[in-house]
């Protein structure tokens, strides 16, 4: 059973390795490898869950040795991976909403003539992402974070061509990197306060260590779950990682990549545990970013922009829920797979409308669309009631759970993080209300000249790579991309009861995160009454904006909020006058320097010795007597010492 | 063999010769250094010889004496003689200084090195001489050949070969391998033409009775001397004698006398005038 | 008075010879000096041999001349070449190694 | 006696030089092969060094040990430790790459050119500098070593001044007076450098009164050569200077930039990736073996200096218009790790900082000479001057791309072993040091995805729209090192087995052990 793990990874690698170094001759069936390969990691994540199903709940967790990786004296990393109830939970959503979204492409990239390098790159994702889940240890799950990390890299630049690809990829790799960097750092922490960073030995040891060192080790993985999840302060390149194909946004900056940081807390639950501190600053982190995120996503204009605030919002949740220890581990995780369902399906929905309208991604120049599409907006919609949180579907369950789970944590802390959850909550309908009308209600806004907008410069060249430029003909998407949809919209209905009734993945997950039931000062019942009451007020105003009023064609110049929420709340702007700005001037200023002080200093010295030889070289003037001279003299001196010698 | 030569004092003759002879070799050795002209610096070099030669004489070296002269003031001086001619007989070479300091420098330098060496001479004690009467006592002449034969034979035909090799070089220097074909006339006279001056063959230098003429510069109708009536190597030595200013005021010379004789006679006038136009 | 005195004098002209060497610039003058400085030597040459009694001090004199001799034939021949190229005989004109 | 294998090692490519220069010019192609056949059996022989090595047995192997200069007791001694199998490995390893990659860079230049390149000269000096860095390595007599860690300057100094790239902003003739000036400038500090040894090493011998290594290093253990405190750190700076030269190490790096900058991109490969490695090599064998005390006197000013090395160097090779020198400058910044992880004076920092020589030479030649191969299509080594070549050259552009990863050492590909054992070694004693060299690693992202940004990706330039994909010979070369990286980042292992034993004989020279984890402690 152990042995099959290695073969998860194995199956999408052979497939990156296949199609990366394959060339042109594969392109033709390319895309049929990457998805079966994806497919043939699930099959295989299935039977390993049934087998594990089997099994009692204590005996669960797997593990495999391959080999020894880096053994230097008290420095012992292996490669070796750990299957236990929280790497299933992930294994099968990565190879389920993998697959789903391989398939998905194969109708989404048709028309690209790289598709095969494109299935490769996800392919490539995919064992990274599984890679990471089932390390053993952190420098091996470190492996996997940067593998992700790449991949996305490559994902976001797909379109190379495109400048603004280009950055973005090159922007959200640097970003990461910081997280990254915090990720190195704990884990030479971890060095040298238990002598090992796998994950058995670290978490018995927890105990024998102090307050101090474990804190600092839990910021440092903050920091990187900030830098991977898109969490304030480094969430800046994920509106920007928008830029790449669809599915890709669906897989990696929806589904799986972004909530590795949640995976990286909750797996770390025995260090944060013991570190209060650190937990309250993942709390912070998460309630900031969630609402953060929802404003944001409010006043994007671009449907993918939209749906990223969104997505960093969701994560929000999941990190506050991160951040409040046994109370919200397992809820964490939930919401999720639930968000996983629903976020990817609304993303595969999204692209599924640009696909049918000539890749424009703003909505101001969508609407009405529900007549031509009407598969995208069904199943969009029950994403869009999901991630509101529609009672009985999946949002619902789980995001409920995480507000009482705030509440729960008690004391001031409790009301503020609670209220802030609530709070977003109510965003959240708002702007997804929003999202839903200005695509699928209203006017067809397409149907006049479709000039690209001056918001999203972007867009025109994926336009001319992707299908001219000409007065969209909205369409319905083809199957093998509207089954993925229907799927996950199944998914997005029912996941979340499937979870809750009787606790089942409460139950699944306890014996890894453990649990424990906070004492809420507010019943359950009030925070879902007073979470339906919001949710239905911020619909109810994002309808008395956009579905009684026509949606002007260009956007108008709104408020002071909503224009610092255009440009990511100014966060940017931040990043390139201070970072950027500031950067190229020290280097500008470095450069010179090395050049004229540190060179100069060695020029200066040659010049010198130059200059003086220069100056010796006048006695080599040629004239045999003025040698002579100097040879007489010499003489004389001779002369001179031997009587000298005599003399004494 | 004078029984001086085995004295520690020499007699006074030998005395008084060193005294007159010594100083005018100085005085011929320094005339040699400062002297413009190489040939008067030969020449003085020449006397200084000649008056070693009687100091080897009068220090019983009867051999050398006579080859100093035979060989040095003979031979080896009317080498460079000849030589001088060669590079110019009348070229004088201004003693002015052209490198900065040199000139002090040497003086110091020679001053030094002579005030060295002379102290060094007087602290060293020289003070007995055994002469050479047991070394000439069969003649100084035999004594020499017993030591170049026996002792000194291997240097004796080393410095032959040297000789040898000496003379084969001096060929060698001196000869000059003709690279090109010399050219004929009519090459050179096709060149002139085709540089185009001096087509004609050069003007050929001024002939005065009481001349001889190769040095002398040919005239211009107005009097001033034309270099290139001149061989080439005597202007190289700026050897040209100019005589035209002497030639102009002859010239006036007899004018002048011709005027007097016109005063008594005006038959002379036309003849004047004739001359004249015969002049222009 | 002492035959050393011969001695002062080669000393004497030996200086001249050299300090000639020093400041003409005419090549032949200078070779001139040159010679004037080896008769010096052979003059000590000669009163040395008087002082100690043999004739040692003769035969090398006798050799400086042979030697002399041929290095005369020599230099002068490299002065006429040297003059043929350059038209002077000046030791300053020589300034460099080439022409 | 058995047979010397080190010296065949070395003597191979020393004798291949000779022939390869004896090839007369006509036959330049077979000058060629022959010492692209030469640099094989040379690696055949490091091969069959690295294989019959036993980590776990002596110290020193395969020792020969002759007398040379007896009055000076200079001994012609030879003997390898697993630092040195790996370096030796890595140089045979190379050479073959930069023989092929260089293939066409020493042809006679077509009509109308200035200078006759002697092909043959090329090949022959390669091999020459691979004859005496090989031997710099097995030489286990100090003055032997000397002679050789000097005499490598020569070759180089022709190699760079005589065959520069001629892809200049201002024309061929400014080029070749940059180039004579890169190359004199690099002979010359390096020549310095040299100097103030030459001077420790003399000095070395006057207190030891010879000049064999593991005599010295058993003596001063045993207490029978003592030397005074200030002798040791005079002598130990002598030495230290010119391997920090070499190394290089701020602020002696600046021929380092203009010498990779002007030479072509294999000669550029062979300097930093072979070359410069001998001063880092023998910072861990001469100066901490032989000065141990002096070593941990001087360690905290060095570890200052390696660490701006890396922050001023990433930062500097942000700033740069040309690509040659940016890579120049990352190395600079690979330096600096490398130092840092000797002196961190911890297993792993050690073990990491020989790991990190023998991944750095890989990843960097994989990267130089992907940019040589770019240079040449273009013609320029502005970055300004490319652009979207990924979308007519995508197999150029993806082998660039994975040399970038491995420069800026992402996981999976080898550097990125060798840098986390050296943070981690650096941080176990020292974590303030620690964190900040970790910013490196940003910095590392920074210039080189900006670099792929800038010249692969973006709309295509009108310049590099002909430009052709790899040739079979460029796959040929970047290929075998691209899959190297790999595999030493998945399963470094045997190179750490041979590394390991010697990395701890020299921390018992210095008389360290790794700081104990608090957990242990509490225990």
């Amino acid at each position: 059973m152990e042995n099959l793990i290695a073969l998860l990874i194995a199956a999408p690698l052979l497939g990156a390795a296949v199609l990366l170094c394959g060339g042109r001759r594969l392109d033709a069936v390319g895309h049929w490898i990457g998805t079966v390969l994806a497919a043939a990691s699930f099959v295989l994540g299935v039977v390993l869950f049934t087998g594990m199903l089997g099994k009692a709940a204590d005996h669960r967790t797997l593990t495999q040795h391959l080999f020894s990786w880096i053994p230097v004296g008290g420095f012992q990393a292996d490669v070796t991976f750990r299957l236990d109830q929280l790497s299933m939970t992930f294994v099968l959503l990565i190879t389920g909403v993998g697959s789903l979204i391989h398939l998905y492409s194969v109708g989404y990239m048709e028309h690209d003539e790289r598709r095969r390098r494109f299935f490769g790159y996800l392919n490539l994702f995919l064992a990274a992402m599984l890679l990471l889940v089932l390390a053993d240890n952190y420098l091996l799950l470190y492996v996997g974070w940067e593998g992700v990390g790449l991949a996305s890299y490559l994902l976001i630049g797909f379109w190379q061509h495109k400048p603004s690809a280009a950055t973005a990829a090159k922007k959200a790799f640097l970003v990461n990197r910081v997280g990254d960097m915090g990720l190195s750092i704990a884990i030479m922490l971890m060095f040298t306060t238990f002598g090992t960073f796998a994950f058995g030995p670290v978490f018995a040891d927890v105990d024998r260590t102090g307050q101090g060192k474990l804190t600092a080790i839990g910021l440092m993985l903050l920091l990187a779950a900030c830098g991977k999840s898109a969490q304030v302060p480094l969430q800046s390149w994920l509106g920007d990682a928008m830029e790449g194909p669809t599915p890709v946004s669906a897989l990696i900056h929806a589904a799986t990549m972004v909530t590795a940081g949640v995976y990286l807390i909750v797996r770390s639950g025995a260090i944060f545990n013991a570190a209060p501190d650190a937990q309250l600053a993942v709390t912070v982190v998460g309630a900031v970013t969630l609402l953060f995120g929802a404003i944001v996503g409010c006043a994007k204009d671009d449907i993918k922009k939209a749906l990223a605030g969104s997505t960093m919002s969701q994560i929000g949740y999941m990190v506050l829920a991160a951040g409040l220890g046994p109370i919200g581990y397992v809820f964490a995780i939930m919401h999720l797979v639930t968000h996983g369902f629903f976020k990817a399906g609304l993303f595969l929905g999204a692209g599924s409308v640009m696909h049918g309208m000539n890749d424009e991604v703003d909505m101001r120049r969508y609407g009405g669309l529900r007549k031509y599409m009407p598969v995208t907006f069904v199943t969009f919609g029950l994403g869009y009631l999901a991630i509101i949180g529609f009672p009985g579907l999946s949002g619902f369950f789980s995001k409920d759970k995480i507000i009482e789970a705030a509440f729960a944590k008690g004391g001031t802390e409790g009301w503020i993080l609670g209220g802030a959850a609530l709070l977003g909550a109510a965003i959240t309908a708002y702007y997804m209300t929003r999202v839903m009308l200005m695509t699928f209600f209203g006017e067809e806004r397409w149907r006049n000249a479709p000039t690209p907008s001056p918001a999203e410069p972007s867009v025109e060249p994926a336009a001319e790579t992707r299908g001219e430029h000409a007065e969209p003909h909205p369409h319905e998407s083809p199957g093998v991309m509207t089954i993925p949809m229907i799927v996950l919209a199944f998914g997005s209905v029912f996941a979340g009861g499937l979870f809750s009734v009787g606790d089942r993945f409460l139950r699944w997950l306890e014996p890894v995160t453990g649990h424990s039931e906070g004492h809420s000062p507010v019943s359950a019942l009030t925070v879902t009454a007073s979470t339906l009451v919001l949710l239905v007020v911020g619909a109810g105003i994002a309808y008395a904006q956009y579905g009684r009023r026509p949606v002007p064609a260009v956007a108008p110049r709104g408020s002071l909020l909503t224009r610092a929420a255009r440009r990511d709340l100014l966060q940017d702007d931040f990043n390139h006058v201070v970072l950027v700005r500031g950067g190229e001037h020290l280097t500008r200023s470095l450069v010179y320097v090395d050049h004229t002080l540190v060179d100069g200093v060695v020029n200066g010295t040659a010049a010198s010795v130059g200059g003086l030889s220069g100056r010796l070289r006048r006695l080599q003037n040629g004239y045999a007597r003025s040698y002579a001279v100097s040879m007489f003299g010499g003489a004389a001196v001779l002369v001179a010492l031997t009587l000298l010698m005599r003399a004494v | 063999m004078s029984p001086q030569l085995a004295a520690y004092t020499t007699s006074t003759g030998e005395a008084f010769q060193f005294w007159v002879l010594g100083t005018v070799a100085v005085i011929g050795a320094l005339c040699t250094v400062f002297m413009k002209k190489a040939v008067h610096s030969a020449l003085c070099l020449a006397g200084t010889m000649i008056v070693l030669a009687v100091f080897y004489l009068a220090n019983g070296a009867y051999f050398l004496g006579i080859v100093q002269i035979v060989v040095y003031t003979g031979a080896i001086m009317m080498l460079f003689l000849f030589v001088v001619m060669l590079v110019g007989v009348t070229a004088a070479d201004s003693l002015k200084e052209t490198i900065k300091g040199q000139r002090w420098l040497a003086l110091l330098c020679g001053v030094g090195f002579g005030v060295l060496l002379l102290a060094g001479i007087a602290n060293a004690s020289l003070k007995d001489f055994d002469g050479l009467g047991k070394a000439n006592a069969n003649g100084n002449v035999e004594g020499l050949a017993a030591l170049i034969f026996t002792k000194y034979v291997f240097a004796f035909e080393i410095t032959g070969a040297l000789l040898i090799t000496a003379a084969v070089g001096a060929m060698v220097l001196t000869h000059r391998e003709r690279t090109e074909r010399a050219r004929t006339q009519r090459e050179l006279s096709e060149q002139r033409v085709r540089e185009g001056k001096h087509v004609p063959p050069l003007p050929a230098p001024g002939v005065y009775a009481r001349h001889n003429a190769v040095d002398i510069a040919g005239l211009l109708p107005d009097g001033t001397a034309s270099e290139l009536t001149v061989s080439k190597t005597l202007r190289d030595r700026g050897q040209i004698r100019d005589v035209s200013d002497e030639a102009i005021s002859d010239l006036k010379a007899l004018e002048q006398r011709a005027a007097e004789r016109l005063e008594r006679g005006e038959d002379e006038r036309p003849a004047l005038k004739r001359s004249e136009e015969a002049s222009k | 008075m002492n035959p050393v005195n011969y001695l002062y004098l080669a000393a004497l002209l030996f200086t001249i010879g050299a300090t000639g060497v020093l400041i003409r610039r005419n090549a032949i003058v200078v070779f001139m000096c040159i010679e004037l400085m080896l008769n010096a030597c052979n003059l000590a040459f000669v009163t040395f041999s008087r002082m100690h009694g043999n004739l040692d001090g003769q035969i090398i004199a006798f050799f400086t001349m042979v030697v002399a001799a041929a290095e005369v034939v020599v230099g002068l021949a490299i002065i006429v070449s040297l003059f043929r190229t350059r038209h002077s005989a000046s030791v300053d004109d020589a300034s460099l190694m080439k022409l | 006696m058995s047979f010397p294998l080190l010296t065949a090692t070395a003597v191979l490519p020393a004798v291949g030089a000779i022939a390869t220069a004896a090839v007369p010019a006509a036959q330049r192609t077979a000058a060629k092969w022959l010492a692209l056949v030469v640099s094989l059996a040379t690696l055949a022989l490091a091969a069959v060094v690295a294989f019959r090595f036993a980590p776990g047995g002596a110290r020193y192997q395969f020792t020969e040990s002759h007398a040379w200069i007896k009055d000076f007791g200079v001994r012609y001694e030879l003997g390898v430790d697993g630092i040195a199998v790996a370096l030796i490995a890595l140089t045979a390893l190379l050479i073959p790459f930069v023989i092929l990659a260089g293939w066409h860079d020493a042809d006679p230049m077509e009509t109308g050119s200035r200078r006759w390149r002697p092909t043959q000269g090329f090949f022959a000096l390669i091999l020459a500098v691979e004859a005496m860095v090989i031997l710099s390595f097995e030489a286990t007599d100090v003055f032997l070593f000397y002679i050789f860690f000097e005499a490598m300057l020569i070759p180089m100094y022709f190699l760079i001044g005589g065959f520069g790239d001629h892809a200049h902003e201002h024309g061929e003739q400014a080029a070749s007076t940059q180039r004579s000036y890169a190359a004199v400038k690099f002979l010359l500090y390096n020549l310095v450098g040299g100097l103030i040894m030459l001077a420790a090493v003399i000095g070395l011998y006057v207190q030891a009164g010879n000049f064999s290594l593991p005599e010295i290093v058993q003596a001063r253990a045993n207490g029978s050569l003592h030397m005074a405190t200030g002798t040791e750190r005079w002598l130990f700076l002598g030495f230290f200077f010119a391997f920090a030269v070499k190394a290089p190490l701020w602020p002696l790096h600046t021929w380092l930039p203009n010498a990779m900058g002007e030479a072509t991109a294999p000669v550029a490969v062979l300097i930093t990736a072979v070359v410069d490695k001998v001063g880092t090599f023998a910072m861990l064998r001469f100066c901490l073996q032989l000065f141990p005390e002096a070593s941990k006197w001087a360690t905290p000013v060095i570890l200052v200096l390696a660490l701006i090395s890396i922050i001023y160097g990433a930062l500097l090779a942000v700033g740069q218009r040309d690509i040659k020198r940016l890579v120049a400058y990352a190395s600079i910044s690979h330096f600096g790790f490398i130092i840092l992880g000797i002196f961190a004076m911890t297993t792993q920092g050690q073990s990491g900082a020989t790991l990190y020589m023998v991944n750095h030479g890989i990843s960097t030649a994989a990267l130089m000479l992907v940019a040589g191969f770019l240079i040449s299509r273009r013609g320029s080594r502005l970055i300004a001057d490319y652009g979207g070549v990924q979308k007519v050259a995508p197999v150029l552009a993806g082998t660039f791309l994975i040399g970038g990863l491995a420069t800026l050492s992402l996981p999976g590909l080898a550097p990125f072993v060798s840098e986390f054992l050296v943070l981690v070694g650096t941080f176990t004693r020292h974590p303030a040091i620690g964190i900040i060299a970790t910013f490196g690693i940003v910095l590392a992202a920074l210039y080189t995805l900006v670099l792929y940004q800038r010249t692969m990706t973006g709309p295509v330039k009108t310049e590099v729209a002909a430009m052709p994909d790899l040739r079979v010979r460029e796959l040929l070369v970047i290929a075998p090192l691209i899959a190297l990286l790999i595999f030493l980042g998945v399963y470094p292992k045997p190179v750490a087995d041979i590394v390991n034993p010697a990395v701890r004989h020299t921390m018992s020279d210095v008389h360290q052990t790794d700081p104990k984890p608090e957990v242990e402690a509490a225990k």
